[in-house]
């Protein structure tokens, strides 16, 4: 029965590699908490692991016992013609068993409460007071990001990023109008489902400033795989300075390039989808670009934002995004450069 | 003609009950014979030979999956193609080869459990299985015309409402629903009436052997879990086709609604696959451990009590959706109690096999196999149980590695061990050990090189369906360990392919009982005769095939000049009188054609509905019309 | 036997070809240029001086394609047609779901009005937005008015009940 | 060797009518089928029915009691029929076989026309909204199942008259009667929750 040994061992390999792979690269992990809803999360699951993983132990180690016992049974001849249990053996296993399952069910109500508790706990962290709230809406394979003032109206509009202070609270209000997303940023919280017909709140928060990637977690057509959020947890003050620019609208161009950039966006298919406050584009349809060029990745960040992606993303969006729903505007190389500056421009 | 049974000295014309036998419960031949067979062997096998296609099928399509996922940003497969042969995976996983299969072993080892001749409705036994023939056969229309579903296998609106999923490809999705839950209602009903009236005498509710338990406890799920994908799939269908707004969150529908229905029914779906496979297992632990399953009362109270449990715990399918937070917690504590039974029963096998003297057949290999990976699914079920780890695993590669490790682990390697099990009782050969063992074994490392790394893809975050991934958010090297994987898992398929063919015909020769097994199966030859028994077996103890063979009681005077059974009262298989089974028919075949004309043709127009409606009821008017030479003399 | 597969053959493959135009999902639109006036369909062939070449042939590439209807659902809303026409019943400008069209109910008529505009109203979106997005609305137009196959016709959109649908039956004065 | 033990079963009858019967409990288990589905329906139906305060939506009419509630009397006592005939057929009494089930039928014609009537009085249609499509939902499915059972119940009280009655037939007409009885027992339900059920919810908002 050595293959028993070197099959045990094999396991405990491969559970190591596991652990050790677990904490690798940790761009959009579950188990690297920045937040406080993550880092509870990221408690109980520890938590789990060792727990299940002991009892998954045990049990195969029992399992695997039973091939290393020649005989067995207590003062009773062999099983072949009997084919039955001695009632010794049957009442010292019968014992064994009850013993078991009653540990089964203790462990399981310590895991009810444990899970039921983080639940709880999690739901105290939101409903805070001095909180920021955000709508974020989930619109085929892209994110509509609007920031609520304290009176609940929309003050400032973006897309595919959300700009948060380190360390305050903040309310997602989750809504939808086309199929069911689902938001989630592994790093900060687990997911919420955004649902045509529904209002759906999440809150968040992160301790610790940097960019948490995030993606949409529920299959939603075509592109489900391209619908990436970045949440950009930065200083107070930094975000203070970051939303006042937001604020503003987009600044009439001076440099002649800019402008002949302004016009090409002006007399193509592009207003019909976008706005740009500041100038008479207003379409509703898609991205607000009024502040394009201070984020960080174009086509729900699908490829990060520099002039050539966006030279290619504008001549040919199905190359980078195959199905979504941008149109294909064939426009020559005389007006594309000016657009692409002009655009890269709207800081 | 291989002798069945010991010869009954004190029973007169032996002889002549035998051929008569041969002769009334013979098949027809020729392509009518073919299609008018109702014995339970014959369509038996038939549904297991399709589901087995299926699942080679469903392996080549996941095999597809994983090349295109192998490296990040791959262009193997088009966005709109991987959606469809992803959704064409699950569902063929779980409508066309896991159920199927499941009933198709229920069809065949039920009626020889219970020592009777046939299942108790015969010609509706035709019926599923053409039923059934027609839901593959309208999907792979489907998929090989572009109308390859493409929202997923649980097809959750509006994504598959008639806004955001054009063209037919829902439609085909939900009608094959509508051919399957068909073909699964008529084994279920069956199967149910065959278990409780058509036992063998003396075999009381305390002798019934645990896979006939397992089965009784999965035909009634199936009885009140297939109701509700029959309502969630016609949402969709009247939704898509006449415009109806079950559905449409601007008119008052709700899609949580669907998703509420649905997985009322999903996850009483997933034991339904899963318990058949318990009932395996116990078949085998016991035959090999040579003695009876440690606490029958326990395991099948623990088999009941999984039964109604599965109906109680379906919202943890739902936890990210947002509903309120007490509903989730009561769910929690449903979905984490439902392990309790599940760790009874393998607490029992443990105890039956510590106290037995296991024989290392491949068969308790599967077995182990299936110890080892089930357990871990159950570890992994209960964290998924809970809601605040659900929210960071819900819809991720975490997920997949948990429903893949209880159902490739809990119903795939004890459906591969009760292959190997009842071989030799369905072909008369015996399959190679040798051969098996290694199957086992490349099975077991493929099984594990490509689902335990999913694990870790879904805590690093990776979503479910994603056709593709950059290469900055570290998937890339995990994805190749499971693309590996998965080719090993389809080496193991191809060697059990080749062990199947090979011991059919060079196979040893198995006798009544190689395994010196419990259960009546064993009374009768290898493989058994289309009446099953000569005379059918009583069961005087709960492993009728260990009493001494002097103390063994048959049934005598069932005229054999038609094909009667033994009807049996339900508590304690009384025998109450005898019951005249229909013949060889071909109507079933023509209602399942009338059937499918119905059923494809309201995809397309929904009149048809009605106009099917009409060749359905001229089918069922030639089913059932009595026949005046099968009129039944009342004699004495 | 070889007459009956060969029969089978057929009704597999005409099944084949009807499905396979209804569900095929060419993402990639080519070609991707603006319709320029010179593509239209003129309404009358009579011109100064006799015609010098042929008229370009102006076919509809999406006709009966599910995805391309779908499509046209969208940027029927998207770009505002709903404002003047409504859901085909017309509020503004004229209903889209009728039998007599002022300047022609065939694709290419419908083409050449969404192209150039007409008076009273009718913006010229000729070259405003691309040629292959004008074809999917104008296949649109046409499913409103039945003139699709109705397995490639969505029956319903998920929004509020005033959709063509139902307003083609209401005009066929079917239902109560 | 001794002799094996044999149980001669010879003396019981060839069949047997009544609920021991295989088929009496298919049919029972095909009435469980169709109730858990009408369940479910009830259930969606309350569901969206809770999600919105203004229930039936504007637009649409609510439908009137007086004639599903007139049409609740012969549907129960198409029942008495049935039972009368299921009796008939255990006893291989032809006469009350034909009587039984042709006043079932009689009944059942005359429900089937009252809700006829009852449909025209509706003036939403089924794609009118989610209270359209529900309501109609119910009505299309029972009567879908109604008629069909109808159809079966004709068919076996014809091969009775014909004189087929064998005991297969005899069987069938016994049997029939349970489908019969789930029929009547699953329309109460509906009708309470379809004609009842938004008004007993709104007294309690």
């Amino acid at each position: 029965m050595n293959w028993v040994g070197r099959a045990a061992k094999l396991a405990l390999l491969a559970a190591l590699a596991a652990a050790v792979a677990f904490g690798a690269t940790d761009v959009q992990s579950a188990v690297n908490p920045i937040g406080p809803q993550s880092g509870k999360i990221a408690n109980l699951w520890w938590f789990f692991f060792w727990l299940l993983g002991a009892i998954y132990i045990v049990v195969m180690i029992a399992a695997l016992w039973t091939l290393t016992r020649p005989n067995r049974g207590f003062g009773q001849e062999p099983l072949e013609h009997t084919h039955q249990l001695s009632p010794e053996t049957d009442r010292r296993t019968s014992r064994v068993v009850a013993g078991a399952t009653i540990t089964t069910i203790v462990i399981l109500f310590v895991l009810i409460v444990a899970s039921v508790g983080t639940g709880k706990g999690l739901s105290e962290l939101g409903e805070q007071k001095n909180s920021l709230t955000i709508q974020v809406m989930g619109i085929q394979w892209w994110w509509q990001v609007m920031y609520q003032t304290s009176d609940s109206s929309i003050a400032v509009t973006t897309a595919n990023e959300i700009h948060i202070p380190v360390g305050r609270p903040v309310q997602l209000r989750l809504l939808s109008n086309d199929v069911i997303h689902s938001f989630w940023v592994p790093n900060l919280h687990g997911k919420t489902d955004l649902i045509p017909s529904r209002v759906n709140t999440q809150w968040i928060q992160a301790d610790k400033p940097g960019v948490y990637r995030g993606q949409c977690a529920e299959f939603c057509g075509l592109q489900h795989a391209h619908m990436i959020i970045y949440v950009v947890a930065e200083s107070p003050d930094k975000f203070k300075a970051w939303y006042d620019r937001q604020l503003q609208p987009a600044a009439a161009p001076s440099d002649p390039v800019m402008q002949r950039g302004q016009q090409v966006f002006m007399n193509n298919a592009c207003v019909y989808c976008h706005q740009i406050r500041g100038t008479d584009a207003a379409g509703q349809n898609g991205p607000d670009l009024t502040h394009f060029g201070s984020r960080l990745g174009i086509a729900a960040n699908t490829v990060p934002n520099t002039p050539g992606n966006l030279g290619g993303w504008i001549a040919d969006p199905q190359s980078t995004k195959p199905g979504n729903h941008m149109a294909t505007i064939a426009l020559n190389s005389a007006d594309m450069h000016p657009l692409i500056n002009y655009l890269e421009s709207l800081k | 003609m291989t002798q069945t049974q010991d010869v009954l000295p004190n029973v007169p014309n032996q002889e002549q009950n035998i051929s008569n036998l041969e002769r009334t419960w013979r098949r027809g031949r020729g392509l009518i014979g073919w299609l008018s067979v109702t014995t339970h062997q014959a369509i038996g096998m038939r549904y297991i030979v399709t589901a087995f296609i299926m699942l080679c099928v469903g392996g080549i399509e996941a095999l597809l999956m994983r090349i295109q996922l192998a490296k990040p940003n791959n262009t193997f497969l088009s966005a709109d193609l991987y959606n469809q042969i992803f959704t064409t995976h699950g569902t063929t996983m779980m409508f066309l080869f896991a159920v199927p299969v499941m009933e198709g072993m229920a069809i065949y080892l039920v009626p020889l459990m219970c020592g009777t001749r046939n299942v108790a409705f015969p010609r509706l036994n035709a019926f599923g299985y053409w039923m059934f023939l027609g839901g593959v056969l309208f999907l792979y229309w489907g998929v090989f015309t572009g109308a390859a579903p493409d929202m997923g296998w649980f097809a959750y609106p509006p994504l598959s409402g008639p806004q955001f999923t054009p063209g037919k490809r829902t439609d085909v999705w939900a009608q094959m629903i509508t051919f399957t839950e068909f073909s699964a209602l008529c084994v279920a009903t069956e199967i149910v009436v065959t278990i409780l009236k058509m036992r063998a005498p003396g075999m009381s509710l305390n002798r019934i052997p645990l896979y006939v338990w397992s089965l009784l406890i999965q035909s009634f799920m199936v009885i009140f879990a297939m109701p509700a994908i029959v309502v969630a799939s016609s949402f969709l269908l009247s939704d898509r086709t006449i415009g109806t707004h079950f559905v449409n969150p601007s008119e008052g529908g709700d899609p949580l609604l669907y998703q509420h229905i649905f997985w009322f029914f999903g996850h009483p779906e997933v034991y339904i696959i899963f318990i058949p496979a318990l009932g395996f297992v116990s078949a085998i632990v016991s035959a090999n451990a040579r003695q009876h399953v440690f606490g029958y009362p326990a395991m099948v109270l623990s088999q009941i009590a999984n039964g109604f449990i599965a109906f109680g715990l379906w919202v943890h399918h739902m936890f990210a959706t947002g509903l309120p937070q007490i509903g989730e917690a009561f769910f929690t504590a449903s979905s984490m109690m439902i392990a309790i039974t599940s760790g009874v029963q393998i607490f029992c096998w443990i105890a039956t096999l510590w106290t037995g003297r296991p024989r290392m057949t491949t068969a308790l290999y599967f077995v182990y196999g299936f110890i080892a990976i089930f357990v871990l699914g159950g570890m992994t079920g209960v964290m998924l149980a809970s809601v605040p780890l659900d929210l960071q695993v819900h819809d991720t590669y975490f997920v997949i590695a948990h429903f893949h490790y209880v159902l490739i682990g809990g119903a795939v390697f004890p459906l591969f061990g009760a292959f190997y099990h009842w071989f030799p009782k369905m072909t008369g050969r015996m399959m190679s050990e040798r051969l098996g063992r290694w199957n086992f074994w490349v099975l077991f490392v493929g099984f594990n090189l490509t689902f335990f790394p999913m694990h870790i893809l879904g805590l690093k975050g990776m979503p479910r369906r994603v056709y593709t991934y950059p290469p900055e958010v570290g998937w890339g090297f995990i994805s190749q360990i499971a693309t590996a994987g998965a080719f090993v898992i389809a080496i193991g398929g191809v060697m059990f392919l080749i062990n199947v063919f090979r011991s059919r015909k060079s196979g040893a020769i198995a006798g009544n009982n190689p395994w010196d097994a419990d259960s009546l199966e064993w009374a009768t030859s290898s493989p058994p005769a289309n009446y099953n028994f000569e005379y059918l077996p009583a069961a005087t103890s709960r492993s009728p095939m260990w009493v001494p063979r002097e103390e063994r009681t048959f049934v005598t005077g069932l005229r054999t000049d038609r094909r009667e059974v033994l009807v049996t009262t339900l508590m304690d298989a009384e025998p109450h009188h005898r019951y005249v089974l229909p013949g060889s028919s071909i109507w079933p075949f023509i209602t399942a054609i009338a059937a499918s004309i119905t059923f494809v043709g309201s995809v397309f127009n929904p009149w048809y509905i009605i106009s099917g409606s009409i060749l359905i009821f001229v089918g069922l008017l030639g089913w059932f019309w009595p026949r005046r030479a099968a009129e039944i003399r009342d004699e004495a | 036997m070889c007459s009956r597969s060969r029969s089978s053959l057929l009704l597999a493959a005409c099944l084949l070809v009807t499905s396979c135009q209804r569900e095929k999902r060419d993402v990639r639109p080519s070609p991707t240029r603006l319709a320029i006036y010179g593509d239209a369909a003129k309404e009358s062939a009579l011109r100064p001086g006799g015609p010098i070449n042929p008229q370009r042939a102006v076919t509809n590439p999406y006709n009966s394609s599910g995805y391309d209807i779908s499509e046209g659902q969208r940027l029927y809303n998207w770009y505002n047609c709903v404002g003047c026409h409504a859901n085909g019943g017309g509020v503004i400008g004229p209903p889209l779901i009728k039998q007599q069209w002022i300047y022609g109910g065939e694709p290419a008529n419908i083409f050449d009005t969404i192209v150039k505009g007409r008076p009273n109203g009718m913006p010229a979106w000729g070259d405003r937005i691309p040629e292959y997005q004008i074809w999917q609305i104008v296949t649109y137009v046409r499913s409103m008015n039945g003139q699709q196959p109705t397995s490639a016709t969505p029956t319903r959109p998920d929004t509020m009940e005033t959709n063509p649908q139902n307003l083609r039956n209401r005009v066929g004065g079917a239902t109560k | 060797m001794t002799e094996p033990k044999t149980i001669d079963v010879s003396h019981l009858p060839p069949y047997d009518i009544s609920n021991q019967a295989p088929l009496w409990w298919g049919q029972l288990l095909l009435a469980a089928i169709e109730g858990m589905m009408f369940c479910i329906l009830i259930a969606a139906y309350l569901y969206v029915r809770l999600r919105y305060d203004v229930w039936p939506p504007p637009g649409d009419q609510f439908p009137h009691r007086l004639l599903p509630t007139l049409a609740l009397i012969p549907l129960i006592l198409s029942c008495i029929g049935t039972y009368w005939a299921s009796e008939a057929a255990k006893k291989d009494d032809r006469a009350g076989m034909i009587k039984g089930l042709a006043l079932n039928l009689v009944l059942a014609i005359v429900f089937f026309v009252i809700r006829l009537m009852d449909w025209y009085s509706l003036n939403f249609s089924y794609k009118a909204d989610a209270f359209g499509t529900y309501l109609w939902a119910f009505l299309a499915v029972h009567t879908y199942d109604y008629v069909g059972d109808v159809i079966f119940t004709l068919v076996l009280f014809l091969l009775v008259v014909i004189g087929r009655h064998g005991p297969k037939v005899r069987l069938g007409v016994h049997v029939d009667s349970v489908v019969w009885y789930f029929l009547v027992i699953v329309w109460i339900p509906i009708y309470v929750a379809v004609y009842w059920g938004p008004t007993l919810m709104e007294t309690q908002q």
